[in-house]
């Protein structure tokens, strides 16, 4: 087993492999940059190495300083977290010249799945069901308008290269499509250096559910079922479950089935995801596989009882998995909250800043996993995510409740948080008869603002701790007995 | 005593009765009386016929943010505000002005000084936390200073382009 | 279901229920006495009730009080936790009297099983097997002699009534028998009012095993699996495991009927605890039925996926156990650590005080049950525990591995808790190879000191710590750039 | 520099160089160079050769409970202790006086003024946290005063009963 791991991430998902290193007697490498000398993921390790300056190019995807760091420490392997270098099959081809454990997939592996053609292309041959579309780039107007006409409108236009929403462009008819190919292939230029674009059937109303899935060096390759994604902001998840109340149980096994085969396809190695859409007639289709440890993955260790990441670093350290299909038996019901250092009123604007208060959810079926404490700064140069609140229950209904009651219990002062946004989407019918589509938001919560009925309340909480504070101050000042009237320091009340 | 409260930027005029543990309120339409204890420097408990209210207080510059069952509220004493304001720069008609919505780091500025742009036009690019934003133009007119450059970063109070209005 | 529960408890317990309530929609009363005006329970309720003085007797223990409390609210039904009232029949029984439903057994019941003699002579009637001994008083000491010639010495000499280690005397021999029962009947009667004292065999080495069981008014009565709680200090459990490594599935399974048996032999109803002793050649005695929620009880819990708190208010409430025996399917393994507030140092002596600081542990397969927040005063009046550290994970291994981590994470900097100890208790051979006994703690760690080689670290962080608050002060002082010297303030260091 | 510090009632000369986020210690065995950061008030992380200590602290008057890896240690200023404990009554031998071991309540007083004791004969029950204990008399001796009543909270300090020694 690894003696030492560099983990080439910063906050929660840096914390979240750090706890599983130490609970296995591995010492931990954390990777920081300026804007994160006091970070969580630092405080917690057991080496820090510094890279660079805050901006990401000159730290954390910097991958001589990532490498220098691990040789410097003598790091055994590295752990990528997701973002940043995680899905570089360059840098992971690297570490592996290096005599680095990568701790994923082989870099051949992360490069074909990173194309959205040639994964298509594989997921075809392997019998995986892929959305109907063009499996090649295709320059031909004419040829490309013949096929969208034949799969059907709706089309997406996507870039075959990079994610993030960009170079994707709807095309609602033909008299659209040759502008959507010329912007989407220019700003898949622009972003990703490739101007390849390709089609395929746009679902206005679909479900994005994603199988966790598991393979080792061996050829063991299993599922440990399924998590619902579909609600989402900008194009990013903010709340995941499982299980699915979409899903029959036939259903079920078909699409973990085919999650297997598409692993198997890809000769896949570690953990991974695989996302597909299903949609309202509960077809589903190969979207993407994510060569990576997921932000929710937590929904699936605290059902099925596993350690992704202990399995992780197991498979990387070469260990046979002794899980086999039929010990994957979940339980009960998960619901995550990511909760994102952003406005929810303002169009989920990020919202960095410091924490000045916070207090966190505790008791039974809870799990936080948090990259934030009381006085970190948030910086402005990273994803927003800030902590992950999971909860379990016996039942959906009950972790709906638990949730929600959660929920009200963290308290985050100083940056804004979706956490009475997401009480509410909790609390909506929509939410409780599972009637979530990947368009949930816009649907339902676009206009949302929070109900603000407890403003008497708040007004004398403010007026009483004004006076508290002040209490206080007088209680230490030097003249005991003595204590400052309120209305010295109060502003200007009038009498 | 009479209190002028800003509560989520409305005001809300209140009468309070406030002792060592006790607080009598007359708002708008009700009238309240809360038993208190200072938890912590952070927190509050009121008790409002034998309810509990659960209050958590965090408070920068005159602004207090009160968070109650789940519920938060940015509240400020009126009247405070006013005065302590109005020595500085004022920032408060935001549709005016050039700024970033939030905390953020200046990645490319559009224009340069002299420049005549039209309402609209984008003028700044501001990044936080990967998502990237487009300052436009409040009004037709001249610009007259650039007060930032690519990498600095900026805050939500800051004026990043100076126009003059035609 | 019930609309408002009171809670006629505080600390930790008080806040468990208090969080499945909440998540069932339930209202909660909390009571408290003028000690705990600002503790973590009625700061969590929905209400809160005065009881009276600091003093147990006049608060937490007053009938009267709680009743008139659970009146006034209006409350449903009351939750009594463990400790104070729960296992008082008159007070059950009052309840009923006032037509409030008392969360747990009949008041018969508790009344029978609160009887040594009683439930030992229900137990043997129901086919339990229970420790040798005499099932009645006797107060005749040459057939007193006699009985426990035929037992075996030793034997231990038991109060009919009470408990906490009172009135109970070993006798390793006829010649110490008639001293001993002397003593152990006069403090019999000093704590509880009743002379009546027993005999039965005493086991010098053996492990106290618990099995939590269920049981609904229709009859369905079913078990939960064991908790092992042989580790004690003072006659009180402080870390709990489950499962069991003395048991083997066949004798889990034999142990596990018993308990049903010894339930349902009492006309037990909700949630309760049947305590075995295990002696070396893993024979099993009834000890006793504890009837109430167990401190240990999130073990199983987590192990088992179920709510006890939840099930005991449906159960109460009327409601039909719906899970059956082949539901219960334990997964994992769990420990507990109490965190007492006490010093292991100091023989365990109480060590009340104000939480200056505290950080607790998080991450996944992590649970804290707690009543303290920074800033609490602990009062001198109750119980010292602070709250419970629950782990779970796949394996025993693994959940040493994340307890040790957690409880090196677990600061609470004010008063004096066993952490450390307890770290190097899960550290130890003893513990790692499952040798846990009534003993442990004296045979292992009667002179524990804690290995302080990291005191070189500690004096830098002492000098780091004073520096940086300097700066701070600096700071903030009214000269901006001003720096006060850290020799003004930091002691008479010497040049 | 040169620091006196009480560790555990253990006396350890150590010599430092302290700087803004550095600290240079030679102990009497060995010889530290720490990187320093305070995280919060009650945080400091030391790096010490690449290596990350997590330090927590919290002082009740001159003495900081400081945690690092689990394990606590309690550190006072010996010099700044010696000169401030000077003024007051002392209870630094605690085989010589009758106080409670913790904070407590006392339940019961089994002596009174004039009472002749010997070494041994139980004086005080004080109860904490459902733990009762009895205090001693630590010498043989003459009751000549008696500092507390039953109900009473006392403190480690607090001397309870006085006794003019033979």
């Amino acid at each position: 087993m690894f003696k030492k791991i560099l983990i080439a991430n910063r906050g929660e998902i840096a914390l979240r492999v750090i706890h599983t290193c130490r609970e296995m007697g591995i010492k931990t490498v954390a990777v920081y940059s300026d804007a994160d000398k006091k970070a969580a993921h630092v405080i917690s390790s057991d080496e820090a190495v510094y890279l660079g300056p805050s901006e990401p190019s000159l730290s954390y995807l910097n991958m001589d300083a990532v490498i220098a760091a691990a040789k410097k420490t003598r790091a055994d392997a590295i752990h990528p977290g997701y973002g940043f270098l995680s899905e570089n099959h360059e840098f992971a081809r690297r570490c592996r010249d290096e005599d680095l454990v990568f701790i994923g997939p082989a870099p051949g592996v992360i490069k074909n799945l990173g194309d959205k053609i040639t994964s298509r292309n594989i997921m075809i041959g392997g019998g995986v069901p892929v959305i109907p579309g063009l499996s090649r780039s295709e320059p031909d107007m004419a040829v490309l308008k013949e096929a969208a006409k034949k799969i059907g409108y709706p089309i997406l236009v996507k870039a075959t290269a990079g994610g993030g929403g960009k170079g994707i462009r709807i095309v609602h008819g033909p008299e659209e499509m040759e502008q959507a190919v010329t912007e989407a292939s220019s700003e898949a230029f622009n972003a990703f250096g490739n101007r390849e674009v390709y089609i395929e059937k746009f679902f206005t109303r679909a479900r994005h559910i994603e199988f966790q899935i598991l393979a080792d060096q061996y050829g063991h390759t299993i599922h440990l079922y399924e998590r619902e994604c579909s609600i989402q902001r900008r194009h990013q998840k903010i709340i995941e479950e499982t299980p699915s109340l979409a899903l029959t149980p036939e259903l079920r096994e078909e699409m973990g089935n085919a999650a297997v085969k598409a692993a198997k396809s890809a000769h896949y190695e570690n953990a991974g995801t695989v996302e597909f859409l299903l949609d309202e007639e509960n077809r589903f289709y190969f979207l993407e596989i994510n060569t990576r440890l997921q932000v929710e993955h937590p929904v699936t260790e605290i059902t099925t009882g596993v350690d992704l990441v202990r399995l992780q670093i197991e498979i990387a350290a070469g260990r046979e998995l002794s899980l086999r299909q039929s010990d994957i038996r979940p339980r009960g019901h998960a619901i995550e909250c990511r909760i994102y250092a952003e406005d929810p009123e303002k169009d989920f604007f990020p919202s960095p800043g410091t924490i000045r208060f916070m207090k966190e959810p505790d008791g039974p079926g809870i799990r936080i996993d948090s990259g934030i404490y009381q006085g970190f700064e948030v910086p402005v140069d990273y994803d927003p995510i800030l902590s992950k609140l999971i909860v379990h229950a016996g039942t959906r209904d009950e972790a709906v409740g638990k949730m929600i009651k959660a929920l009200q219990d963290y308290i985050i002062l100083g940056v804004k948080t979706p956490v009475e946004l997401m009480t509410d989407i909790l609390n909506s019918e929509p939410f409780r008869t599972g009637q979530v589509f990947t368009d949930f938001i816009t649907t339902h919560f676009s206009d949302w603002k929070p109900d603000r009925d407890l403003a008497d309340m708040a007004m004398i909480a403010f007026l009483a701790h004004s006076r508290g504070n002040i209490e206080k101050r007088g209680r230490t000042s030097s003249e005991p007995g003595k204590t400052v009237s309120p209305w010295d320091t109060l502003g200007n009340w009038k009498l | 005593m009479e209190y002028n409260l800003m509560v989520n930027q409305e005001k809300k005029c209140i009468n309070a009765v406030i002792s060592d543990q006790h607080i009598q309120v007359q708002t708008e339409n009700a009238l309240h009386d809360a038993g208190f204890v200072n938890i912590s420097d952070h927190q509050v408990l009121l008790t409002v016929d034998g309810k509990i209210f659960n209050a958590f207080v965090s408070h920068h510059g005159n602004t207090k943010t009160v968070a109650i069952q789940g519920r938060s509220y940015e509240i400020r004493d009126a009247d405070l505000i006013e005065e302590t304001s109005s020595g500085k720069k004022s920032v408060l008609n935001a549709a005016t002005i050039v700024a970033s919505p939030m905390p953020a780091v200046v990645t490319g500025i559009l224009v340069k000084t002299g420049d005549r742009v039209e309402k609209g036009r984008g003028l700044v690019i501001v990044s936080a936390m990967k998502m990237e934003t487009t300052l436009f133009a409040p009004f037709d007119g001249t610009i007259s200073g650039i007060n930032a450059k690519p990498g600095d970063k900026v805050m939500p109070t800051q004026i990043l382009v100076d126009i003059e209005k035609d």
